[in-house]
């Protein structure tokens, strides 16, 4: 908290305001973060709003005698005391942030007029990115968007909203993404596949069909899965923290670096999953199952074949791609065995933004998939590995 | 070190029975010396242990309120500093100019303006403000001591 | 026969604990940091920043006005910037490590090579200007204890005195040479050692300059020849003297022996008589000796 | 002379520091004199250790196969290469040894075994590692049936757990597949097929468990149920047991039968099978019920059979969401209701003495601020 002689120097800080506050008296009267789907110059929308009125209320207005709403159990809501004077130096930060943002919106409404008359290209872009920036900067301090982002889950939040998705991009980087980099690192799918990863997108990767809880939710990179929890194919979100303006076109490709290869005493690659040319964006960020049954057909150019491990073929890892595509491609027949997967990103300028990993080894339910998909029976290898080098 | 469970050897009890020595609350009997506490004493006050204040639980929406709170504070702090760092930059140029005008109009004062002051010090006298100033606020018929040579 | 292996019962005749270490580092396919430490789940409540209010080391620290910092920045730092302006200044440039040439990967990232005819580098010296005048950025106090030395809870009283002065937990300091007549040995507790920065050092500053030196009878001042010729000046005071802080002088009975300060300002000024004119213009005397 | 043989730190097993450090204090002074038994430490020597390489650049190794002894690690192990205990690099891979320098730690000297004779070392930082397959096929029938069922000793310990959830999954599943079977027959009297209905129910199974377990939206359930089986037809396809015209059929008789049942069964949130209801006759029971508990279960204390009524009404099949149904509790049936509500609070009570059914509370007075005691009714507490 700060003390009292911060608050008095904050309410100096106010004094020395007033001569300025003239100026931007007509903004503070807009009253900025709680004007939403004006036809003024701020267009807010409405998801930048905290979604549970009580909750507002108690946040913006001073608290209540029957205490903060965000606590649920009466005799706890009863018996919590909020720190001293916190209400009315809340009520001066409010003022100084909202003014604030007030003058970041005049900017952005400046730079927009600009952006309708802008016609060169390089110009449109960097107007662009300045925009959102700014968007992001006029709302980071906003109290309503931090409650959102801080206690309702990631899911809810409305990612056309750039500050959302930058706040959603820090927490990635805090976590997920370092998780990801590491399991790929770890099990060797950079260079294997391919020879690096600029990430760009959170891929996340979950097997709806499954009844069980622990094989529904979304997969851990690098978890080892059983073979009738990925029978059929995945549900793949892509979440993009740039803004996307129109749909933006994706291909996936998932490959399984490690079928044995008897003829060299090697591994090959197989494809197993081909996706090309899906449109997605900010908020319609998923490949799912209500997509694939409508026009699954229009993008899949190689169907799901879960990877089936063989008795004693020791781990396969799942390796999970996802490209940027510069226009709409057109894809032949490719075959499944010995993909090269290096090869295929270079001839079609396929950019990678995203990756996704999990392992399988054999189990007792590689059989009745191997009878789903009409792939005959298994080889059974030995258990001791040989010593017999490779056959060049 | 009392063990309320070691077999006692109080004659009187069959020897292998387990008797509970029962505790009497009062005055504890301190074997240490004046010296010895007086170190511990030292030893508790440096230690940081059960000095850190409890961690203040505070409810989702005070939480966002202070974190308002430090950010209009950081922003406030960022401003002045911005604001300090103008001022010193506009009389730094101001500095430069003025050089630049005396190099062309008279360099000779211009060596001597631009002449190193080795050993050159604040006067003593200059302290720093205080909120309660000295009964006899200013002495107006201050004169520096002059040095003797 | 002294069993110095501690040895642990295992299923494997070579546990990990007997195995001679080899580790090594592998180079990575990406750019992206990963902070192991931040991913352990038990370790996230932990990781907070220290300015977190949920974190456990959280410290409020807007408490009080800074008289000191505030004079500095109102009054002294623009005096400072003309004292020191020079015309036409330029770097002067220190002796620095060199390169072993980038015309192989091998050499690329090998150690560099030591300076010219000198073992250690130097720094550059840069022209003041607006964004570098000349400001404390700490103050490193450290106290030596001789007795503790032969009795090793007397430094216990040394480190006491320098956290009452500074207001921050002292690091102990342990000698570092082996000379027998002085009955120093390697590895002893010897005292103890502080840095302190903003505003504990502000409140330090004030506190030596407006109630300890004037006291002390026979304090001349700071020696003009002090300093480290890279900026960062320093003085000692003796144990009568350390008697003149408040926190010390009200407790005297508490410290019956007390031990004597070395003062280390550390300062960006890049050389000594900047350093010196800085710290005087905090009020602080200079003599020459 | 053994002396500086000690200083100079040269190998000495038995020499220990101390022995060196200890020495270092004495005078020495020599004379010209000549000791006739010498010293005791004189005769420390031990025989050569063996140490080196002991395969040479290019040469063919087995895995296992010692490539260098040394004390310390004056070779690293690089690719396919490992060091023991005592620093011994040994290879783990037959291939062809190399040594060679790391870009990567320009100071060090590294050997590693290449896969292939021409194949040079290091491998680019980029390019995919060379790895070997090594798991010989079985080519006899029985021995490789024999490998394929045997378990480990972990899976094998496992097995009759495994039976035993699976029996209570086919349990759970036949007493809901019948549950449902009667729901459908009776309450919406629906005339199937022996297949139809088979595919019915086997249908709203899979939607009741994935909206029950997963807490998935109803919707979404029936989404993912038909893709299940519109999937399972294309599979059947692909293997051949369908021709395209019998898959055409099954499909466009699957998504018929959807249709039929979509308007008159769905299901609940709570994952239970209930008659459909259009929008506006669940927006018009949500109101009814909410009016009800509006006008006759607020803002007073309930009693026992009033608390099992009003979660009767929330819990209407086929009404509310999950959500919905969170809230309305919170609001109607409270863990402990509010001390505004009349008739909660019961002042001047003995509270050493209270009254049957009356619990005594201390509660803080925010007014006053100070605490008092009151007595609250036991019907206030749900959980009492």
């Amino acid at each position: 908290m700060l003390s009292r002689i911060s608050l008095r120097r904050f309410s100096v800080l106010g004094a020395a305001k007033a001569a300025q506050k003239a100026e931007v008296d007509w903004i503070a009267s807009k009253n900025q973060w709680s004007y939403f789907n004006d036809e003024s110059y701020v267009k807010r929308s409405e998801s930048l709003k905290l979604n549970k009125p009580e909750i507002r209320e108690s946040l913006l207005s001073n608290s209540s005698e029957s205490g903060p709403a965000s606590i649920e159990n009466y005799s706890q809501r009863l018996a919590y005391h909020s720190p001293v004077a916190i209400d009315e130096t809340f009520k001066m930060a409010y003022e100084m942030l909202e003014t604030d943002a007030g003058l970041i919106y005049k900017n952005i409404d400046r730079f927009r007029a600009k952006l309708k008359t802008a016609t060169d290209e390089k110009e449109i872009e960097f107007l662009k990115k300045t925009i959102d920036k700014l968007l992001v900067s006029a709302e980071i301090s906003n109290p309503e968007v931090l409650y959102n982002a801080t206690f309702n889950p990631a899911s809810t939040l409305d990612m056309s909203q750039p500050v959302y998705r930058q706040l959603a991009k820090e927490k990635w980087e805090s976590y997920d993404l370092m998780i990801t980099m590491q399991r790929l690192e770890q099990l060797h799918v950079i260079p294997d596949t391919l020879p690096t990863l600029e990430p760009k997108v959170d891929v996340k990767v979950k097997f709806p069909h499954n009844l069980e809880e622990e094989f529904s939710s979304w997969v851990t990179p690098g978890e080892i899965l059983p073979a009738y929890a990925v029978a059929q194919p995945p549900t793949i979100q892509i979440q993009e923290f740039d803004t996307v303006e129109s749909k933006q076109l994706y291909s996936v490709l998932i490959v399984n670096p490690d079928t044995p290869d008897l003829a060299t005493n090697s591994f090959s690659t197989t494809l197993q999953y081909g996706l090309a040319n899906v449109p997605l964006d900010n908020v319609d960020n998923v490949i799912d199952t209500k997509k694939l049954l409508e026009n699954g057909d229009k993008f899949t150019f190689k169907d799901y074949v879960p990877l089936v491990p063989e008795k004693n073929a020791q781990n396969q890892r799942a390796c999970l791609w996802v490209f940027k595509q510069n226009g709409e491609l057109s894809i032949g027949d490719v075959a499944r065995e010995n993909f090269d997967i290096r090869a295929f990103v270079e001839t079609h300028g396929l950019n990678a933004v995203g990756a996704h990993v999990w392992r399988q080894h054999f189990d007792r339910s590689v059989e009745t998939v191997r009878e789903q998909y009409g792939l005959g029976k298994g080889r059974v290898f030995r258990r001791v590995r040989g010593t017999k080098p490779i056959i060049e | 070190m009392f063990n309320p469970f070691r077999p006692s050897t109080i004659s009187g009890f069959p020897s292998g029975s387990v008797v509970l020595k029962t505790f009497v609350r009062g005055k504890r009997q301190s074997t240490q010396s004046a010296s010895t506490k007086k170190v511990v004493n030292q030893l508790s006050a440096l230690s940081a242990s059960r000095k850190q204040p409890k961690l203040l639980n505070l409810c989702n929406e005070d939480l966002i309120k202070h974190r308002t709170i430090v950010n209009a504070w950081k922003m406030f702090k960022r401003r002045e500093e911005q604001r300090r760092h103008n001022q010193l930059k506009k009389q730094y140029k101001s500095i430069y100019n003025a050089m630049e005008d005396l190099k062309q109009t008279s360099p000779k004062l211009f060596e001597l303006a631009n002449a190193k002051e080795e050993g050159k010090r604040f006067p003593l006298e200059m302290r720093v403000p205080t909120d309660f100033p000295p009964t006899q606020p200013w002495v107006y018929n201050y004169s520096p001591k002059k040095e003797t040579k | 026969m002294s069993l110095n292996k501690v040895f642990i019962r295992q299923f494997s005749g070579s546990g990990a604990v007997l195995r001679a270490g080899y580790s090594t580092v592998q180079p990575v396919h990406h750019l992206v940091k990963v902070n192991k430490a931040a991913l352990k789940p038990l370790y996230q409540g932990v990781l907070l920043p220290k300015d977190d209010i949920k974190s456990v080391s959280f410290k409020p620290t807007e408490i009080s006005q800074d008289r000191v910092a505030e004079h500095y920045q109102n009054t002294l730092k623009s005096d400072l910037l003309l004292h020191n302006y020079e015309h036409g200044a330029t770097t002067l440039k220190g002796n620095k490590k060199r390169s072993w040439g980038e015309d192989s990967p091998y050499k690329l990232y090998r150690n560099l090579k030591k300076p010219k005819g000198v073992s250690r580098p130097s720094k550059d010296v840069h022209p003041i200007r607006y964004d570098n005048v000349p400001e404390v950025e700490s103050i490193v106090i450290q106290s030596y204890n001789k007795d503790a030395l032969d009795e090793s809870w007397l430094n216990i009283s040394t480190r006491l005195q320098l956290a009452q002065i500074t207001n921050v937990k002292p690091k102990q300091i342990y000698s570092k040479a082996n000379i027998l007549p002085w009955r120093v040995r390697q590895g002893k507790p010897c005292g103890g050692k502080v840095e302190i920065t903003g505003r504990d050092m502000t409140q330090f500053i004030s506190t030596l300059t407006e109630l300890v030196l004037p006291r002390i009878r026979t304090f001349q001042g700071i020696k003009n020849t002090s300093g480290d010729s890279n900026g960062n000046i320093t003085f000692g005071l003796d144990p009568e003297d350390v008697k003149g802080f408040p926190e010390i002088e009200n407790f005297q009975e508490l410290f019956p022996n007390l031990s004597g300060l070395q003062i280390t300002f550390k300062t960006n000024a890049g050389t000594d008589e900047r350093a010196r004119t800085l710290l005087s213009s905090l009020g602080f005397p200079f003599y020459n000796p | 002379m053994s002396l500086f043989r000690l200083g100079s730190g040269s190998y000495h097993p038995s020499g220990s520091i101390l022995q060196i450090t200890a020495l270092k204090n004495v005078v020495q002074i020599r004379t010209a004199t000549k000791k006739v038994s010498g010293s005791k430490t004189n005769k420390n020597d031990s025989a050569g250790r063996r140490l080196g390489p002991k395969v040479h650049e290019g040469n063919f190794v087995k895995p296992g196969q010692i490539i260098m002894r040394q004390r310390g690690s004056k070779i690293h192990p690089g690719e396919n290469v490992k060091i023991g205990i005592d620093h011994t690099v040994y290879a783990v891979e037959p291939g062809y040894v190399h040594f060679y320098h790391d870009p990567f730690h320009p100071l060090r000297k590294y050997v590693g075994v290449s896969l292939k004779k021409n194949l040079p070392l290091p491998t680019p930082h980029f390019a995919p590692r060379v790895r070997r397959f090594g798991y010989e096929l079985i080519e006899d029938p029985s021995e490789a049936v024999k490998e394929e069922q045997h378990m480990s000793r972990k899976e094998y310990l496992y097995q009759p757990k495994l039976d035993e959830l699976s029996k209570a999954r086919e349990e759970n599943k036949s007493n809901l597949l019948s549950k449902f079977n009667e729901f459908i027959s009776k309450e919406l009297s629906l005339e199937l097929g022996a297949k139809d209905l088979n595919l019915t129910l086997e249908r709203y199974y899979n939607v009741h468990e994935l909206v029950k377990l997963k807490g998935m939206s109803v919707e979404s359930a029936e989404t993912q149920t038909t893709y299940n089986y519109v999937h399972s037809l294309k599979l059947a396809k692909a293997r051949g047991d369908l021709s395209s015209e019998e898959f055409e059929d099954s499909l466009a008789h699957y998504h018929d039968l959807v249709d039929q049942l979509s308007k008159k069964i769905t299901v609940d949130a709570t994952g239970a099978l209930t008659k459909y209801l259009s929008a506006e006759e669940k927006a018009s029971r949500k109101d009814e019920i909410i009016e009800k508990l509006e006008t006759e279960y607020s803002n007073r204390v309930l009693s026992i059979q009033d608390k099992i009524f009003v979660g009767d009404l929330i819990a209407t099949p086929g009404v509310f969401d999950v959500a919905e149904r969170e809230d309305l509790a919170k609001k109607y049936l409270p863990l402990v209701v509010p001390l505004t509500v009349p008739g909660s609070v019961i002042e001047n009570i003995d509270a050493r003495k209270p009254p049957k059914g009356v619990i005594v509370q201390r509660i803080f007075d925010e007014a006053t601020r100070s605490t008092r005691v009151v007595g609250r009714p036991k019907e206030v507490f749900a959980t009492q």
